[in-house]
């Protein structure tokens, strides 16, 4: 109300109107004409003299302002063309053996290779873990404690990231994937505990709270 | 509402508003459960929240029922709950105290129905004052023209939850028809140990030590070796139960001989 | 080697490290985190300090540099509203329900729904919990470390990015709430202490108070 009142008597100083232009011209979806800002801004405005004094204020700067057709918009200086590209990424399925290490590494860890061999019931080929090393998605935690003292690997915040998780204790437990029809026989008797087992729980304890 | 018209709202209450929370009785559908009702008739009381009379409060919610059902308003479950509540708060806040009674003190019980009300109330305005903010694309704008961001190829293997749960499920799955074959890896059967014996009691001429018949390979592991043991043990004794063999042990924890029975 | 390599490729004078930020910031729509902005300029510039400097250049302009939790994005300067009309976006009435249900979420982050009911007195709807996930205003948060494991809600970078707030400790009136006690899990007298009370003080001082 004030704006509409004040207008009736003299435009806003020069200032005010270079940001009104400078808004105007960041929100809007497609070039602005001159008489388009004109329509916009309170009455008496001059929106030419304003779109000069922005025009210079921005030269040099990492944005310019710049004329298409008879209508101005902003648009990224010309030399920092090269900082609008970004590395597309092609997304490729991991493979089963993949997936599956890194499934029972996101379950387990901390876990020794012997473990994730026992669990899959299959080798783990170097390749495998490498990939999920390169990935990101896995890292060396602790030694086992045990003769030889084994490395274990544990999962990373980027593979938390990825998979959408707070922590690794989020995973669905296996009474999740049982109500999801994922898994549909009884529980194993004496099988490894699972995520939410207390058992586990605690080892996640002592890997994600010091 | 905003901030201000909540502010006006709370001042400007008077008869008309007392009035306006008796016509309440026709409009149950305008409440949002027996909290938000509570909260609209503890606003006659023209008090601070945290100085509000939940007896009178009480009162007035027991009521507002009895005039629903007067006015045969059927009232869903919880209001009904909350009734009984307030009535059996009303009945603890005008006797006196029963020193016998363990559990919380019907001021307690009152003071917490305050706190629940306060607390709705401050959410009210805050959610309110929230609203009242400044709010992208109404208030302020984003870039209206983004620029496009070129690409450059990258290959990066990606999975879904959903893969990795599979995954998990297809290994535990598997697991579970595997005991017998993978969890009996480090189990030497007695059976298998009969069969084993069987074959190789004719050359047990002399006394020797059990342990020394132990299949290769079975006594590097400890589990292996014990599993093996036992089941040679059993295997032994049921074939000198049978009379094939004789067994010895010349004291306690000393090696267990086993030999052929002569004549077999 | 990669010593020649660093020479070769001296982070660029903090000016032009500013122009930089600036020209990522208004190529996009959405706020960028200080992480992208390193990935996307060249290696070893320090985008935290070009943004402190490029704020500065843009306090009292038409356009201002906003901080949104972790990342940074350019916004009109409220005071010009008016002059948007043409950019304003039809919002979709949310209803009483919605709007308390966010706030609780907003103020009680991490918070079951449950705990949304006990505060409002009535059941939440599954409706309303939908529209909210959908607006990307709220997401899944941790689940809570008591019986059932019940998933909690917290409040998204989109929401405080809609209503202008840095972080969630900015939102109106939070300190008065906490000091009132009214944000505090006060369980009726004589109920059993549920398990959950400490975990979630330990959830809430994650959140607002480091």
């Amino acid at each position: 109300m004030s704006e509409t009142e004040q207008s009736l008597f003299d435009a806003p100083p020069i200032a005010e109107q270079e940001r009104m232009v400078e808004a105007i011209l960041f929100a809007a979806a497609e070039p602005v004409t001159v008489a388009e800002l004109e329509r916009r801004m309170p009455h008496g405005c001059d929106p030419a003299e304003a779109l000069a004094y922005l025009r210079r204020r921005y030269e040099g700067r990492g944005v310019r302002i710049v004329r298409v057709g008879d209508a101005w918009a902003i648009r990224t200086a010309p030399d920092l063309g090269y900082l609008m590209q970004k590395e597309v990424i092609e997304q490729r399925k991991l493979s089963r053996a993949a997936i599956e290490t890194l499934a029972i590494i996101a379950y387990h860890q901390p876990v020794t290779r012997a473990e994730i061999e026992e669990i899959r019931g299959v080798a783990v080929s170097r390749g495998t873990i490498d990939q999920l090393l390169e990935m990101e998605w896995i890292r060396f935690g602790r030694r086992r404690m045990t003769p030889g003292r084994p490395v274990t690997f544990v999962v990373t915040e980027s593979f938390l990231d990825h998979f959408g998780l707070e922590s690794a204790r989020d995973l669905p437990g296996l009474k999740d994937l049982r109500a999801a029809g994922l898994l549909d026989s009884r529980p194993l008797p004496g099988a490894l505990a699972t995520p939410g087992d207390e058992d586990e729980a605690s080892g996640q304890t002592e890997l994600f709270e010091d | 509402m905003s901030d201000r018209d909540w502010i006006d709202e709370q001042k400007d209450q008077s008869v008309s508003d007392r009035l306006a929370a008796e016509a309440l009785i026709v409009d149950v559908d305008g409440f949002e459960g027996p909290l938000d009702l509570l909260l609209s008739l503890s606003r006659s009381q023209k008090v601070d929240l945290r100085r509000i009379s939940v007896l009178q409060l009480a009162e007035q919610y027991l009521g507002f029922v009895n005039k629903a059902k007067a006015l045969r308003i059927e009232l869903a479950a919880d209001y009904l709950v909350m009734a009984a509540w307030l009535a059996y708060l009303k009945s603890r806040l005008l006797l006196p105290p029963d020193p016998t009674e363990d559990g919380p003190s019907a001021e307690d019980l009152a003071a917490h129905l305050a706190f629940q009300l306060e607390r709705l109330q401050a959410m009210r305005e805050v959610a309110a004052r929230l609203m009242a903010r400044d709010q992208r694309g109404r208030d302020f704008f984003v870039r209206g023209q983004t620029e496009e961001v070129a690409r450059s190829r990258k290959v990066v293997y990606s999975a879904a939850l959903i893969d990795l749960m599979r995954a998990y499920a297809r290994i535990r799955t598997k697991d579970e028809f595997r005991p017998f074959v993978m969890d009996r890896h480090d189990v030497f059967t007695m059976e298998q140990a009969l069969d084993r014996m069987r074959g190789l009691i004719g050359y047990v001429g002399d006394w020797s030590d059990l342990e020394s018949w132990m299949p290769e390979g079975w006594d590097a592991h400890p589990m292996r070796r014990r599993s093996s043991l036992a089941a040679h043990f059993a295997a032994v004794l049921e074939m000198a139960k049978r009379g094939q063999i004789q067994i010895r042990q010349g004291e306690t924890f000393a090696p267990i001989q086993i030999r052929r029975k002569e004549g077999e």
